[in-house]
């Protein structure tokens, strides 16, 4: 297996995908001629052409919807929202048109269509850019939810995004983009809804997706040499949730802290702390713990940026208190 | 120039050098009293209480939606705002599916799913039926994407009111489509009101078809109360952006006679106002007048059609309230096409 | 104390505020000339003229955005939403700009507005025009989330959100509007963030906001007859939550059921019901159990959208689960 | 008309009419050098990783900054997207707190919240600093709203970039502004460039003061590397606004030297290009040609005085750099205002 970054993953997801199929097209800003803000559709548009490598104006709603209409029509198309942050423009053709076209129409029209970019915060940019939304789509029938956390799940999910017949939301994350990981060559699919243990552990249940699930398997580390067995879940599919393979994880280590980059408030970490509570009440040795972004906007300075963020530390601290070992 | 044969040694009306046959006079004209007389049917099983939600009738709009269609190919797609009736029935879908799913029943349109608002026939080429006012524009100018993507020579008829022109994806819309010369008709039914809304009252340029100028997006304005000068006006659009010459807006000048839905009184507008259009500019009356000017029918024959169409209507209207419920098991269909059984939320099942 | 519709206690606490403040004007869709597409603004064109009570065109991220700018420079905005479900439309100035204002801004512009329509299903208006948000708004900082669930809440709440010097998105609802109720005259402040006990209980705790608080209501009244004594709490502002009350009704009767119109996955219910988990674990005789709304885009049929919602009947029957009754 | 003093026997330039005394001169001529080499120094220290995140310069637009805030009443609202800091500058806001911005110090003038794009100074009337593209124009159109409803004859100078302008809430914004006659200029900062897309691969219409057409918003283009001509035609822009004639569109003719932002390198233009605007119309070389050719300067005036400036901005840098952190506990401030002690999320507190 060749060693790529996360970013060459995700390409060679969408190649391979336009490679097979006519239908499937990139759309979004700066994707062709500037080979992508965050360069993941570097080349594509030598390779593909205009035709299906395209540059839009800065108009979010306008070309989500162009896009809906496209898969509509019977395209395939890739939309990419430089960062999900603008997509909150687009959100009603995702939630008012893609997620519900299906069951509106009685099943004559699908979406099969891919809204991609990168969600969660960057580096230091700030209130507006540096938002993780996961939690607001996948409370949204007709939708999937899918959030990487290494090259080959990139690859894999991408091209199984791709290749699904629904609307599917891929959050991305900037700061992942250049990390290095083994990825299987040619086509590579990793099935959605399928969540994978990154790490087997036998004490505490730490479940994480995205750039969170480093996090957590840092926090793995940590807590080892404290003599605590973190099992560490990758969700990797927000929506629908793989709980089975939370829940067994649960079964075999009584305790659970769900980790999130988003803010607490009904977000992703409560779903599954609420689920856990309900179908695991029994197995548990004591409640679930969470550990989220704080609830204030993101702040500029260094210091408060790393302050609002969750720390490894503070996901090490939340499974010693589920462990009662704090 | 549309497909559509004509032959000039046939009876008919020619209007600015355009010969219609009276075999076709009589379809516009059908089709149109038609949706009126459909529309009428449901605006009383409406006040029945048999449709709910809301129901937006096009009363005295029926020579765009017939117009259109008239000009338009079967393969061009089209769509529209929740105001979907006419254009449904135009484009020649069951009218007995139609009101069916007026009428939440299984055999709906779209399975009882959508109700007035969302009516769809994807065998049409018919692609709703949208509530939000606005969002079918860039959908629409999606449809003219992949026409173009896939160079089928197939064009995207978007049809938008005089309010939702004002909805910024419109324009978004514009731009996208004359930047990559997207082979679309946007249609503006400007029945002077949104709601309680009129027009001047919510855009600053009240002659819509210059709505398009910012974006080089040319545009015409049609008196939509004048069946043939809708088809004309349309053809002659939907020529300029089948041959690649990008998009164009057409105005339709027309007015709703009926409040903006079944629950609006419309106090809003004047007896006087509304009388000048439907006693004035009634689109079937004129086109009435005209096929007897011209010797193509009688006021009897007329009366006839009406009655058959009336009798007709009451027929569909029965015959869709015979049907069933949807069953219930039916809430769970086509929420998603690729099911994955064993996540969490679980196809077909609560919790 | 007169008794008076939810709709005319809007109006009542608007037009009280109005007279109090110049500073205040509303703003939204057929609010003027039409009264109100629901009435909720009937004769307050009359009274308050064309300055203050101002129709829009139908451009929803467009006059939301003008009312953070009026905020900004001074004024107190009402923003009319006819549905909240119109409002994804502006969902980028509420979340972006005005959520985020006072921060971004190291405190220097304030956003004192309150964005209100009506959220959750009407009746028989289908997928587009059924939906409720509250868990979006909710999961942001720098947001209050306001649910009235009968007419004195609806004006006290509404008065207080419009002094409140922060942007409130109130949230009412289309059913309850013709419901009628004592409503103080004159002057009339609930306080936000205090949940309210509609009905005291000991054997189980309900909490449901909004629609579903009537539905609860009926619940504990079928509950009774069948010997299990339900408590009802209404949240009323979701977002703070004044969990407070909430555990303290747990804390007596060891068992909970969250109730919401919306979905299920990381809603409203998912918080409630994780936060009880977590806080309240050893008081708790069976986990908390969820009613939702069901997890498909609302149909039009009107047995299909009757099965779509929450029922009293599934309250009940869930309750009873909780109680080891079923 | 502004109220600043005009004096005919003063020295200065008399340009299409207008009188500019030399001291006013000297002062745009200064702030327009000082925004330069205060960018610069941005731009170095970014290298350095002493500022984060997105950093967007305006080196080239400088005129545009200066001559609008030239034109402006102090109390005239102004507010624009990310790329903010020339234009703070030009309004006169404390070079040390926005250098302490960008640094992420406890003085910055948000306190370090912000950073390069969120610069704001509600003191100065100076609302942003927006990072989402277009954001802005609802929101300046408000205070406009505002403006009009305290009837205080402030206008609201509001700025996008000619990718910006393809948003649909500008249209929205613009109707609005046009119906209601609010008062607010619309300026766009043409710079020929959105990130790496040119202006005609993105806009149908490239004429961009045009884009008010559509909704009777008047416009016009303006030479955006000449001060004179920017502050006289945003002078008659304003005038426009204030004197209840509706909003206006300014669309000024620019260029950026740098990149999109710090990471950016601008591969996408020629090198030609840009040696054609730095080369041939910088506008600090324009205006300080100007001045000696009218005998109001030298050049060693002007090396003297960019010696001044780099000292200066070195020494803002300093003080900047010599600020603390922000305390961690400022964390939690400003994120509301009627905190709710008892209620969940708790202020000031995790979970
Ligand atoms: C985004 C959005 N805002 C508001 C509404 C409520 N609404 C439904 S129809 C309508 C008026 C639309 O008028 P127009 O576009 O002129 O179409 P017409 O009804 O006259 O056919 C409004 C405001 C909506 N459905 N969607
Ligand atoms: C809604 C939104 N979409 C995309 C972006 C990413 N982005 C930031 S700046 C920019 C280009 C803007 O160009 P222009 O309006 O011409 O302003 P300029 O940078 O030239 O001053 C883009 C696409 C964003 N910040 N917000
Ligand atoms: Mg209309
Ligand atoms: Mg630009």
């Amino acid at each position: 297996m060749a060693k790529i970054t996360y970013r060459e993953a995700l390409n060679q997801a969408m190649c391979n995908e336009m490679e097979r199929d006519d239908r499937v097209f990139l759309m979004g800003e700066e994707v062709a001629e500037y080979n992508g803000a965050y360069k993941v559709s570097q080349g594509m548009l030598d390779k593909f052409g205009p035709r299906r490598v395209i540059d839009t104006p800065i108009t979010e709603l306008g070309f989500a919807g162009l896009g809906v209409g496209a898969a509509m029509a019977g395209l395939r198309p890739i939309i990419e929202f430089m960062t999900w942050n603008f997509a909150i423009l687009a959100a009603d053709q995702i939630v008012n048109a893609a997620a519900k076209m299906k069951y509106m129409t009685g099943g004559q029209y699908d979406c099969p269509m891919v809204f991609r970019g990168a969600g969660g915060a960057a580096a230091r940019v700030s209130s507006q850019h540096s938002q993780a939304f996961e939690n607001w789509y996948a409370n949204i029938p007709g939708l999937k939810v899918v959030m990487p956390s290494n090259p080959a799940d990139a690859k894999g999910l991408l091209a199984a995004s791709i290749r699904d017949n629904d609307t599917v939301i891929f959050i991305e994350n900037e700061i992942n983009y250049g990390d290095i990981g083994e990825v299987p060559e040619g086509e590579y699919i990793v099935p959605l809804g399928k969540a994978d243990i990154k790490r087997v552990g036998s004490d505490v249940t730490l479940v994480a997706h995205s750039r969170m699930t480093g996090y957590a398997l840092l926090a793995a580390e940590g807590l080892a040499k404290q003599g605590i067995d973190a099992e560490v879940v990758d969700p990797r599919t927000i929506r629908p949730l793989d709980e089975a393979t939370i829940l067994a994880s649960v079964a075999k280590t009584n305790r659970a802290v769900v980790i999130e980059e988003g803010w607490r408030f009904a977000g992703i970490g409560a779903e599954i702390s609420a689920r856990i509570m309900e179908k695991a009440f029994d197995d548990l040795d004591a409640p679930v713990a969470r550990v989220t972004g704080k609830d204030v906007p993101m702040p500029y300075a260094a210091n408060l940026e790393q302050y609002a963020l969750p720390s490894v530390a503070e996901i090490v601290e939340a499974a010693r208190v589920v462990c009662n070992r704090a | 120039m549309t497909t559509k044969k004509q032959d000039d040694n046939q009876a008919g009306i020619t209007q600015e050098g355009r010969f219609y046959s009276a075999e076709r006079l009589h379809a516009m004209h059908d089709m149109m009293l038609y949706i009126r007389r459909f529309e009428e049917k449901a605006g009383q099983m409406y006040g029945l209480k048999k449709i709910g939600g809301f129901c937006h009738l096009c009363n005295g709009q029926e020579a765009v939606c017939v117009g259109m269609e008239e000009a338009a190919e079967p393969t061009d797609y089209m769509m529209t705002s929740y105001r979907d009736h006419g254009h449904i029935l135009a484009r020649g879908s069951d009218p007995t599916a139609i009101m069916a799913e007026l009428l939440g029943r299984a055999g709906g349109i779209v399975g009882g799913k959508g109700g007035s608002m969302h009516m769809f026939d994807k065998e049409k080429n018919f692609a709703g039926g949208n509530g939000i006012v606005g969002e079918q524009v860039p959908i629409g100018t999606g449809f003219a994407f992949a026409s173009k993507y896939n160079d089928d020579k197939r064009v995207s008829i978007t049809i938008m009111g005089d309010g939702g022109v004002n909805q910024g994806a419109v324009y978004e819309s514009f731009n996208m489509a004359a930047l990559w010369k997207l082979p679309v008709v946007f249609v503006i039914e400007n029945n002077q009101y949104a709601m309680g809304t009129s027009l001047s009252r919510a855009s600053a340029e009240t002659h819509l078809y210059k709505r398009g100028i910012s974006f080089k997006v040319p545009g015409i304005q049609v008196d939509g109360m004048d069946v043939l000068e809708v088809e004309r006006k349309m053809t002659e659009a939907l020529e300029h952006a089948r041959s690649g010459q990008g998009p164009i807006i057409v105005e339709m000048m027309t007015y709703r006679y009926r409040g903006h839905s079944m629950s609006d009184p419309a106090t809003y507008r004047t007896r006087d106002e509304v009388d000048e259009w439907r006693s004035g500019r009634d689109p079937i009356v004129r086109l009435q007048k005209q096929m007897i000017e011209a010797g193509l029918a009688t006021e009897a024959d007329f009366k006839q059609k009406d009655k058959d169409i009336k009798k007709e209507v009451v027929a569909v209207a029965k015959a869709a309230e015979a049907q069933p419920e949807p069953d219930l098991s039916v809430l769970w269909d086509d929420v998603i096409n690729d099911e994955i059984p064993n996540a969490y939320p679980y196809p077909r099942q609560v919790g």
